[in-house]
């Protein structure tokens, strides 16, 4: 029993990773620029397509495709940001909601048009496959390569957001704009540049995620009530709220379903309406 | 002063954010007809006094009483219908309501009809009457029918008083009424509230010490969250203290 | 009380104003005939436009009146959806009328029991609250597929003809003089509730929600109550496709359905009711149209125009109408 | 009042009106598949297995045109389908109703079929009660028990299994795949370590795949939807050392589909599925097929959805044939009746009593063939029947 238990909270927190991966991009423009991007799994779709299209038709290596991914989100966001979503950061949280469904839509068109219907498979190099075996526990290669990287990433964000120039800027820009300018930031560029961040993460959690939930048109879609449910329960705008939410949910549904599978699959939205009665402003939420 | 006729009373208000002790031991008394002005330097802790009164913030320790009963732990709107009314410093009012629509829904609520879905709203034609005349003693007649917020600021200033006013309070409580206000439409605010019927008790805050001396029967000065005194204008104007704690802050008046 | 005042208004007829009947809103409901007698074709899809119809104005109620976002009024459409559905297909009660009424009864005791949560949380949070119930709601059914059918869809219901008269025919005409006369209804029941006191109260908890205690407004019982009265209207709504069509499966409670019927009435406009039906009926006039043409890519048209309409309208549709006609006029 | 009134000129307008405003020289064919929404990707496959039909062998059938309608439903809503059918029958006056790829879907238009009058062709929906809800309804897909039952009679007789854990989808077919597969295996002495079901949209199924290894089954039974689950529920089940040959892996077709085989690599090897359609048997029809398929496609493989629009068209043909361009639903029921012929999958029937599909069940299992990943038939079971009709 209790080596399942080992195992089955290794699964849930792995699990907890990716979806921590694909939501704390979305925790940081929704949280820092107040713009409700529900087009934020469409950008995790964008870098699955890119990190397997990479793969197959170039030839790149799982880890050259993973920050190519990454690039390519965050550059195509760059253009929508610069062109598009500038305009409706007051244009209300429903014009926003409205319109990013509806780019959600466009996208799952778009990708159907290049890459048809039919679910893309991604091939791991050796190294990610099977699984590491310590007395009778087996741990999958692939779900710790997956922590590895949520921690990083974890790591690299608080560092950079709160320790650099650049989160420094961030931070006073989301304060008071207006003061932010005064003191020669350039809010926009700051702008452009956080949300340019928050994308290039769902495209990068889009390519992880690929391997462990597969990827079709559907993927913005669907994926979206993860990505709110994490962003939500974390609290809007922490780094580490959405870690230890992600964490949490993760841990709970793989426990859940193991430990009372007849409920298994209430189990997360049972914890969401119980946490967010409790916390409205999720774990770590300061507003 | 005799708590007896108090229809307002504190006793031992206190409130503290962090380690910062906004509200220290506030005993104060408001008796019936009072006209009590609350004054003191930026962050005394005026606004924070209305809101543990009006029941928007929570003391940790201390009682609020209203006609001798604990209203305490009673919710902001259960005091507003008891009669223990505020308007706020910073206009808070309904943007795309007129202010007879506005007025008119503070009416409705203090006769308990406001939740009556099944009624066309023009067939309560006293509310709306009644609404309208308030308007009229505010001198907001005339824009009575245009959106809350293409009013002029004075206006809103106005309308502010006016939705407290339409709660038929006993006990008023005015947070800077005329912030903001030039000074000579400030003096027309005040004439509203000299001209209010003499069985409602009114404490209010005001920086403007010419108003304040104009206006208040007695003032009460805080200052570091506690109350430094509590007197009759010409008694709070000479003493020591008082110039002490104005000293070295802005100056007003 | 006073005699400083000096307009010549009277107050009392200025609020009626607000509340009279237009011609063209009469034009509306007369346009609405139309189907009847030159597109007898379209009568299903009428039939369907209306449904969709009354269960935005239910979340008009809310959203546009109250400001409460939802994400999960799929929940008690679904309720009432079901209750209808299971009257006859396991009671065997197929008088459509009582039914319906039953529906709507059933969601709107589940909505008065969720208010008493909503009514704790605001902005993402209530966003998520609801969202969460809707899809709880939706795995409690699919669990429950004993009862409810699951994904399959409940079999076995069967309709009995309107006061024992009018069978619900292949054309759709009892199906569509069915949901156009419940949403007539509805949508003057809804009509008289904004336009009430409640209404006005309402208004002033979408406006500013911290005055409204200064008031003396115990805003919470009036956001408990219209959120009550619109699940009872969605109720109604997903009895009403319960019935025209003998169907219900667990899609009527989907995700799917809460952020459709969100889209419409953000895309006709919200807080004006016509917003709901107009945006119900651009909604799938447009995607059944479109569908259509291209089976496969419909939705990259409706994407386009839900961004287009964000960009130039962003009132919606009938706030850009308005806008409109207010220009042409002057 | 007014619905009095609109009620009465309804059926005074509906009565007369009549339905038979359709051209003499086009036999018009309604699809009704989910073309966008999750499932997007089955109706994908069998609207390619429809026209490679049709590209093949022309659109003119006993001197009348066919003419395809296609209407999306957006997802599994018998509400939507049923509407569509009806429209299809009253606005573009179709003949045929054709398509369905979700059991609800089907369902809800069946009563559009039977009150109507049309012959409606499932070329998909997987459960068996649906040609039961119209008598104008052909089923040319499979059934669930179908596959299933006999998969469990097989893994016991033939599999030697002597216990067996099941793991499947929590949605009707699920259900259906988790009851005949143990009917099957345990009416030939089996037996049922334990059963769960996923949920439908499961992301994660570790915490299942951990439960099924707790019990340590000679064989763990999946029943998982086509698309990415696949891969995914494969995967998990051998990272935990859920794999052949300690472990038998059981499962419909879907799991060892072409795209799930790439993606689970070597760890596929030895799964062992029942399907009614094998891409790779040896057979030049098949050949021929999945080539012209290929070739259309973008050198995407055809799968169960294709082949069920593919011998559903055929059905169409044949069945217009027969009855010499006659388009009413009982002249061409009665024609689809007992029709029998070699499809690529292999030979296959109407079963005349229930309109339900009779073919081979293949029992496959994934070898290497040519460096490859294959399903491998091991077995040819022929002429099998859906089990639960006239069961209850």
């Amino acid at each position: 029993m209790n080596a399942n238990l080992v195992i089955v909270l290794f699964d849930g927190f792995a699990f907890g990773m990716l979806l921590f991966v694909l939501s704390v991009g979305l925790s940081v423009t929704l949280g820092l620029m107040n713009f409700i991007n529900l087009a934020h799994g469409a950008f995790g779709m964008l870098g699955g397509y890119v990190a397997v299209t990479a793969m197959r038709q170039l030839g790149f290596p799982f880890l050259l495709a993973l920050p190519t991914a990454f690039l390519a989100a965050a550059l195509v966001s760059v253009v929508f940001e610069r062109t598009l979503f500038r305009r409706l950061y007051r244009a209300g949280e429903l014009n926003q909601v409205l319109f990013t469904i509806g780019l959600v839509f466009v996208s799952a068109a778009a990708a159907t048009y290049v890459f048809g219907t039919g679910q893309q498979p991604i091939v791991l190099p050796d190294w990610l496959r099977g699984s590491v075996v310590v007395g009778e526990l087996r741990f999958g290669v692939y779900r710790i390569f997956l922590i590895a990287m949520a921690l990083a990433i974890t790591a690299l964000l608080v560092f950079g957001l709160e320790r650099t120039r650049l989160g420094a800027r961030i931070r006073a820009a989301v304060d008071n704009q207006r003061v932010a300018q005064g003191l020669g930031i350039n809010v926009d560029r700051i702008f452009a540049v956080t949300f340019a961040l928050g994308s290039g993460l769902a495209g990068l959690g889009g390519a992880l995620a690929v391997e462990i939930v597969g990827l079709d048109p559907s993927f913005g879609f669907h994926y979206l009530v993860y990505v709110l449910i994490v962003v939500a329960v974390g609290g809007l705008g922490s780094v580490t709220g959405s870690f230890v939410g992600a964490a949490l949910l993760g841990i709970g549904d793989v426990a859940g379903k193991y430990f009372v599978p007849e409920i298994g699959s209430f189990l997360i939205y049972l914890m969401l309406v119980a946490i967010l009665l409790v916390r409205p402003l999720g774990l770590f939420g300061k507003r | 002063m005799a708590s007896g006729e108090a229809v307002l009373s504190t006793r031992g208000l206190s409130k503290r954010f962090g380690s910062l002790e906004v509200t220290r031991d506030v005993s104060i008394d408001l008796p019936r007809g009072a006209r009590h002005a609350l004054i003191g330097p930026n962050g005394a802790g005026k606004t924070t006094l209305i809101n543990l009164i009006a029941g928007d913030l929570k003391p940790d320790a201390g009682h609020v009483l209203l006609k001798g009963d604990d209203i305490t732990g009673m919710a902001t709107a259960a005091r507003v219908r008891r009669g223990l009314t505020r308007t706020f410093q910073i206009n808070t009012l309904f943007p795309a309501l007129t202010p007879l629509e506005a007025v008119t829904l503070a009416v409705c609520e203090r006769e308990g009809i406001a939740t009556q879905f099944w009624r066309n709203l023009a067939t309560h034609r006293e509310a709306i009457d009644e609404s309208h005349a308030i308007l009229g003693q505010l001198a907001l007649g005339d824009v009575a029918t245009r959106p809350t917020r293409e009013l002029a600021y004075g206006q809103q200033r106005l309308l502010e008083m006016a939705l407290a006013l339409a709660t038929k309070p006993k006990v008023l409580l005015l947070d800077e009424p005329a912030a903001g206000v030039p000074k000579d439409e400030s003096a027309m605010l005040f004439s509203v509230v000299a001209a209010l019927p003499e069985e409602i008790s009114v404490l209010f805050i005001e920086h403007d010490m010419d108003i304040v001396f104009a206006f208040a029967s007695r003032i009460i000065v805080l200052a570091g969250g506690g109350v430094l005194i509590e007197d009759v204008p010409s008694v709070v104007a000479s003493d020591p203290r008082v110039r002490e704690v104005y000293l070295g802050s802005a100056r007003h008046g | 009380m006073s005699n400083t005042t000096t307009t010549a208004i009277d107050p009392a007829a200025w609020i009626r104003r607000q509340s009279r009947w237009s011609a063209l809103e009469v034009a509306f409901w007369l346009a609405a005939l139309l189907p009847f007698y030159f597109f007898p074709t379209y009568l299903m899809l009428a039939s369907q436009i209306a449904v969709a119809a009354l269960f935005a104005i239910s979340v008009d109620l809310i959203l546009g009146y109250a400001g409460i976002v939802t994400l999960g009024h799929a929940m008690f459409f679904g309720i009432g959806a079901y209750t209808a559905g299971l009257l006859s297909a396991k009671a065997g009660w197929g008088e459509p009328i009582s039914g319906l009424l039953i529906a709507g009864a059933m969601a709107g005791a589940v909505g008065f029991v969720v208010s008493f949560l909503i009514v704790r949380v605001q902005h993402l949070a209530l966003i998520m609250v609801t969202l969460g119930l809707g899809l709880l709601t939706y795995e409690l059914a699919n669990a429950m597929s004993w009862l409810t059918g699951g994904t399959d869809g409940l079999r076995g219901i069967d309709i009995w003809p309107i006061f024992g008269l009018f069978r619900f025919d292949l054309w759709g005409y009892t199906a569509y003089s069915y949901t156009l006369a419940v949403l007539f209804l509805g949508f003057l029941a809804a009509r008289r509730i904004v336009n009430s006191s409640f209404g006005l109260a309402l208004r002033g908890i979408r406006e500013n929600v911290r005055r409204m205690p200064a008031i003396g407004s115990p805003y919470r019982r009036h956001l408990q109550a219209i959120y009550t009265i619109s699940a009872a209207i969605a109720g109604l709504a997903g009895g009403l496709l319960t019935q025209t069509t003998n169907t219900v499966a667990l899609e009527s409670l989907s995700f799917q359905r809460s952020a459709d019927v969100v889209v419409m009435l953000i895309l006709g406009g919200t807080g004006r009711l016509y917003g709901a039906v107009l945006g119900a009926l651009v909604f799938l006039l447009v995607r059944d149209r479109l569908s259509g043409v291209n089976p496969q890519y419909w939705y990259f048209w409706i994407g386009l125009m839900l961004m287009v309409v964000v960009l130039f309208m962003p009132k919606g549709i009938l706030g850009g109408l308005t806008r409109l006609a207010g220009r042409t006029k002057g | 009042m007014t619905k009095t009134v609109f009620g009465a000129i309804a059926l005074a307008v509906g009565l007369g009106w009549t339905m038979a405003a359709t051209a003499q020289e086009t036999v018009k064919v309604g699809v009704i598949l989910p073309y966008s929404g999750p499932f997007a990707d089955a109706a994908n496959q069998l609207d390619a297995g429809i026209k490679l039909y049709m590209a093949q062998n022309g659109d003119e059938v006993a001197g009348k045109t066919i003419e395809i309608i296609r209407k999306d439903t957006g997802g599994p809503s018998p509400d939507v389908a049923r509407r569509l059918a009806q429209e299809l029958v009253v606005r573009d006056g179709v003949d045929i109703l054709a398509g369905f790829a979700l059991t609800p879907e089907a369902l809800g238009a069946a009563e559009i079929s039977k009150e109507a009058q049309k012959l409606m062709v499932v070329m998909n929906a997987a459960t068996s009660i649906v040609t039961e809800q119209s008598p104008y309804a052909v089923r040319t897909s499979v059934t669930i028990p179908q596959l299933n039952y006999t998969f469990g009679k097989w893994a016991f007789e033939e599999g030697g299994v002597t216990q067996a854990y099941t793991l499947v989808a929590d949605y009707g077919p699920g259900h259906d795949a988790e009851s005949s597969f143990s009917k099957g295996f345990t009416e030939a002495g089996g037996k049922i370590l334990g059963s769960d079901r996923t949920p439908v949209a499961n992301p994660d199924f570790s915490a299942f795949v951990q439960r099924v290894k707790d019990s340590n089954p000679e064989a763990v039974y999946i029943f998982v939807p086509g698309g990415g689950q696949p891969a995914a529920i494969g995967k998990a089940l051998v990272d935990r050392g859920l794999a052949p040959p300690d472990t038998k892996i059981f499962a419909q077709g879907e799991l060892t589909h072409p795209e799930a085989l790439e993606s689970m690599g070597d760890t596929a090897k030895g799964i062992i599925t029942t399907y009614h359609y094998t891409l790779e048997r040896d057979d030049p029809l098949n050949a021929e097929f999945v080539a012209a398929y290929r070739e259309a496609n973008g050198d995407r493989a055809p799968d169960l959805f294709s082949i069920g629009g593919y011998d559903g068209m055929h059905l169409i043909y044949e069945a217009l044939k027969k009855t010499g361009g006659d388009t009413s639903g009982d002249a061409l029921v009665e024609a689809a009746k007992g029709m029998a012929w070699q499809s690529p999958r292999g030979p296959i029937s109407i079963d005349p009593e229930t309109r339900d599909i009779v073919q081979t069940v293949y029992i496959r299992q994934v070898e290497e063939v040519d460096g490859s990943l294959q399903n491998v038939i091991l077995q040819e079971i022929p002429e099998v029947k859906d089990p639960l009709h006239g069961a209850n």
